[in-house]
């Protein structure tokens, strides 16, 4: 008796481009931009030319910041990356506003009101600078992470002088993320399977015995992964594409924005 | 009539990735029964095995366990369910998590409300039906492979499940462990579906087999009618040794 | 505890910054002779872990964030060269992929944490190690205390660097209280999980850890065909 | 005279917890052969294929690889029997680590110097060897655990090894990539150990046979002899299937 079931094909979620789970590629946006395309070395230069000239921008020059800010939105479009996503991604940022918000409360020196309520106009700038300057920071940092995969930021470092050692650590720690994950994973669905919840306190022991067992489970995974990555002849250096040179196109374009910003900043200099 | 033990309906499934294992599996096992679920690799088995449990969420299709419906959004159905349907994963390595062998197989039946005495009883007994005793205070993944799978039967056996099911539970177990795992599961009164590569193993076990390939089932008959259809093998990458035959 | 951008001046982020670097490359040397083929990987781990773990942040009360450093754990498990690597390439990557920490400020935040979090922790815990009989639990109970004292050491470190290069209004003084009163908070969090880990290594691979070198035993020979 | 392939003298081991798992291993295969190293779970075999190409320290013995010394001090020396010994892991988990299988089989021979449209050939080869071509740009771990299995062997087969070491190949793949496995060995000019606990399998692939039993081995002879010494199998956990004879 063989019978034959007609198939059926259930729809699922598109989840667009999802290679793997690596912490790096999570973060990462597939997309197809100017910006994607860029070397991760010439990315990581750029991203810091500009930081250095948001920073030495005095928060008094609120046009510059206006015009900065810009920049970077004009970037998230090009980049193709949704302005929300860079939203939710930059609440890393909140301890820092909180304290800011808190500044022009309390300290010293010349006093303004409005309203009801009494404001420090020193606490006021430095807030609002500190505010202004850590977002931009953040918002470039998710830029480079959407638009460019862990692994490039890492060869990026690497071309820009990364001592091996700490590339290497790097890459094995990319990894382990992986490998961490998975066990977690493989531990949670035994736990579960075997009639276990975590519902409260009183289970924190199981779970901290579990955490205690993860850490040797996942180490020796890792290491038994690495021995495997030595017996193929690993020397250090995961494969990758021979990187050719950068023109001197590439470095132009990837330059722009950080010229645009400190031409702005001088020209203001310049007009005061 | 008695409810069937296991009774699934439909059942498709994809992967977050977007790979679709199973295509609308439908299959039906009474209580006692041995079913050997056969198929080549990457046919669904282990994908098959894992919503037993509510491992894996049904997304599409039903699953009954003794005629209750298997439902990710009913936690103390689900707990139920799993404490009836025993799984012993393909990978030893998913099952154990516990610092030493004692605490791995204690796991499932402290779970369930066994203490003390009682407790020590059914882990002693567990390991002891594996071989295993001796190692029980010995971390788990400091044991052989086939050492590891051994606690991994016996994890599940602690629990004393109505339902047992083994995905490749003969699969890197030394010859005299294989027939003492026959033996085991012999002698126990439960309803055993048995996902095996191990076509001799099958036969001598389960009385029926199941086909699965590429996500549906393409064959349900006696183990001996399934192993003596040379077509229907050859089609799903199935064969016998050399040197082994059929009476 | 991870600085973010344009909260501490640029100069003073620059003298830091080069600080780093030159305990970075200190490190490398003193590294290079500690990690094995088998110890490189761990160190990755343990920067696995660390990034794990600073990943839960929670607000402190000046306004700050707060977690746990893992300075002292790192140290111990594979020696403070390596532990100051791993603790850098933790910021590192925290800074670039998850702008937590700001870019320019890199160089403060290995300081605060690569460093001081790193080698106070450590010199805490040979001392304590001399103290206490030489048995395994003592490896974890130093640790532990190690842990502990090594958290409010790094926010001392944020709160010199506030005082020479901050931008922000509050005086010295209330963020050096409130910085060491909540990291003090902090450090048991840390010594608690600290202990627990090296425990956990030290059961049942002691080999793997540097603060311990435990005697191999002697091999049976027995008559084979 | 030829150098044997390999050559162990002597070999104990404890694991870093204490446990001593070989106590003296003495054994000598020639090249070209392809031996069978069976024996009960827990025996050693896994621990003993480990140290063949310096995955664990020899600590005490010694192993020679087509004459040179297996020295975990000399970078220089391991890196080149690390390319001439192949290991295929018992557990796949342990050997997959890439994001994609591509990159996976990738790894050894670009470690190796190749290159371009080199590189790609061997990689489209060992692939298209173990059926995997189709799943060339997925990643490992989202595989079945027999496709896993197999992508491991072409892993290994892609680096070109001399002496082909493997850790129970046959587990968890279905029996016609069993089949095809054993074709594929027979077809390779290379010296092959092979761990197993399919009897059938070793007999149909292998002139001769090791038992290892409590870290020491305690038979070598052609396979057949071994599989016929009813007292020696039973000995050591070792049994033929049911249904199953030799000749
Ligand atoms: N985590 C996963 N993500 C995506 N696809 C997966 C995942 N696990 C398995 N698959 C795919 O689903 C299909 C069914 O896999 P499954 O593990 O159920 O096969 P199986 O029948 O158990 O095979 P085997 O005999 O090799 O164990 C395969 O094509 C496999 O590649
Ligand atoms: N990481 C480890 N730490 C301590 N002991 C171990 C470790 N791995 C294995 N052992 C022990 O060493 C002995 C030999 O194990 P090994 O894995 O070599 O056996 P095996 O012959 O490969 O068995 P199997 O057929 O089950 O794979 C066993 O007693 C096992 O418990
Ligand atoms: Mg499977
Ligand atoms: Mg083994």
């Amino acid at each position: 008796m063989v019978r034959n079931i007609n198939k059926i094909e259930i729809s699922h979620t598109e989840l667009g481009h999802h290679h793997g789970h690596d912490v790096g590629e999570r973060l990462y946006l597939h997309r197809h931009s100017i910006v994607h395309s860029l070397p991760p070395h010439v990315k990581i230069v750029a991203a810091f030319m500009f930081l250095f000239v948001v920073i030495s921008t005095s928060i008094t020059q609120w046009q510059l910041f206006i015009f900065y800010f810009s920049l970077i939105l004009l970037t998230l479009t090009v980049a193709k990356i949704p302005i929300k996503l860079a939203a939710t991604r930059s609440l890393i940022e909140i301890p820092f506003v909180l304290f800011a918000v808190l500044m022009p409360f309390f300290g010293t020196g010349e006093q303004f009101s409005i309203g009801p309520v009494d404001l420090y106009r020193a606490g006021l700038l430095a807030g609002l600078s500190i505010v202004g300057k850590g977002t931009i920071g953040v918002l470039i940092a998710i830029i480079l992470s959407t638009s460019t995969t862990a692994r490039e930021i890492l060869r990026g470092l690497e071309k820009l002088k990364l001592p091996q050692l700490m590339v290497q650590i790097a890459s094995f720690m990319l990894r382990y993320v992986n490998v961490v994950t998975d066990e977690m994973e493989r531990m949670r669905v035994a736990r579960a399977s075997r009639g276990f919840e975590a519902t409260g306190i009183k289970h924190w022991k199981i779970l901290a015995t579990a955490a205690a067992a993860l850490f040797i489970r996942s180490y020796e995974r890792g290491e038994r992964v690495h021995l495997a990555m030595l017996s193929r002849g690993y020397d250090g250096v995961l494969p990758h594409e021979e990187v050719t040179k950068v023109s001197v196109k590439i470095w132009i374009k990837a330059l722009t924005l950080p010229f645009l910003a400190l031409l702005a900043h001088l020209l203001m200099i310049v007009w005061k | 009539m008695l409810e069937p033990s296991l009774k699934i309906e439909e059942l498709a499934f994809a992967y977050p990735d977007g790979n679709q294992a199973l295509f609308g599996v439908n299959l039906v096992i009474n209580k006692g029964e041995r079913v050997a679920l056969l198929g080549p690799n990457g046919a669904g088995k282990t994908t098959l095995v894992m919503h037993l449990n509510g491992i894996h969420e049904t997304t599409h299709g039903k699953i009954f366990v003794s005629g209750q419906l298997v439902d990710a959004q009913d936690k103390e159905g689900l707990k139920k369910i799993r404490s009836q349907v025993g799984i012993v994963f393909q990978d030893p390595d998913d099952q154990l998590f516990m610092p030493t062998v004692g605490e791995d197989v204690a796991f499932g039946p402290y779970n369930m409300g066994l203490r003390g005495a009682e407790l020590e009883k059914v882990v002693t007994k567990a390991l002891a039906l594996v071989g295993m005793s001796e190692y029980k205070d010995r971390p788990p993944h400091h044991l052989s492979f086939g050492q590891r799978r051994r606690v991994a039967v016996a994890t599940v056996l602690a629990m004393k499940p109505e339902i047992l099911v083994l995905d490749e539970p003969s699969s890197n177990l030394d010859p005299a462990s294989r027939r003492e795992l026959a033996d085991i599961l012999r002698s126990l009164d439960v309803t055993v579906v048995m996902v095996t590569h191990d076509m001799p193993y099958a036969y001598e076990l389960c009385e029926r087999a199941v086909i699965l390939s590429q996500g549906i089932i393409v064959a349900d008959d006696k183990t001996k009618n399934v192993l003596t259809n040379e077509k229907l093998l050859k089609d799903n990458r199935l064969e016998l040794p050399v040197g082994f035959s059929i009476n | 505890m991870h600085i973010p951008d344009g909260f501490i001046d640029l100069p003073t982020s620059g003298i830091f910054a080069a600080a780093s670097a030159a305990g970075i490359a200190l490190s490398l040397k003193g590294a290079k002779k500690s990690l094995d083929e088998k110890s490189a990987p761990l160190a990755g781990l343990t920067a696995t872990f660390i990034f794990a773990v600073q990943m839960l942040n929670f607000p402190v009360a000046a306004g700050t964030s707060g977690h746990l450093l893992g300075g002292a754990l790192a140290a111990v498990l594979v020696g403070p060269y390596a532990a100051t690597l791993a603790l850098s390439v933790v910021l590192l990557m925290q800074s670039f992929l998850f702008a937590d920490g700001g870019l320019s400020a890199l160089g403060l935040n290995i300081f605060n944490m690569a460093f001081i979090g790193v080698w106070v922790g450590y010199g805490f815990f040979l001392l304590i190690r001399k103290l206490l009989p030489k048995t395994k639990s003592s490896i974890t109970i130093a640790a532990s205390i190690a842990g502990l004292l090594s958290v409010p050491a790094a926010a001392t470190g944020f709160v010199l660097q506030y005082a020479i290069g901050g931008t922000a209004t509050f005086s010295v003084q209330t963020v050096l209280a409130a910085m060491v009163g909540t990291h003090v908070l902090i450090g048991i969090g840390e010594a608690i999980i600290t202990g627990l880990a090296v425990g956990a290594v030290m059961a049942s691979r002691s080999d793997l850890v540097y603060g311990w070198r435990g005697n191999s035993s002697l091999l049976e020979i027995r008559k084979s065909i």
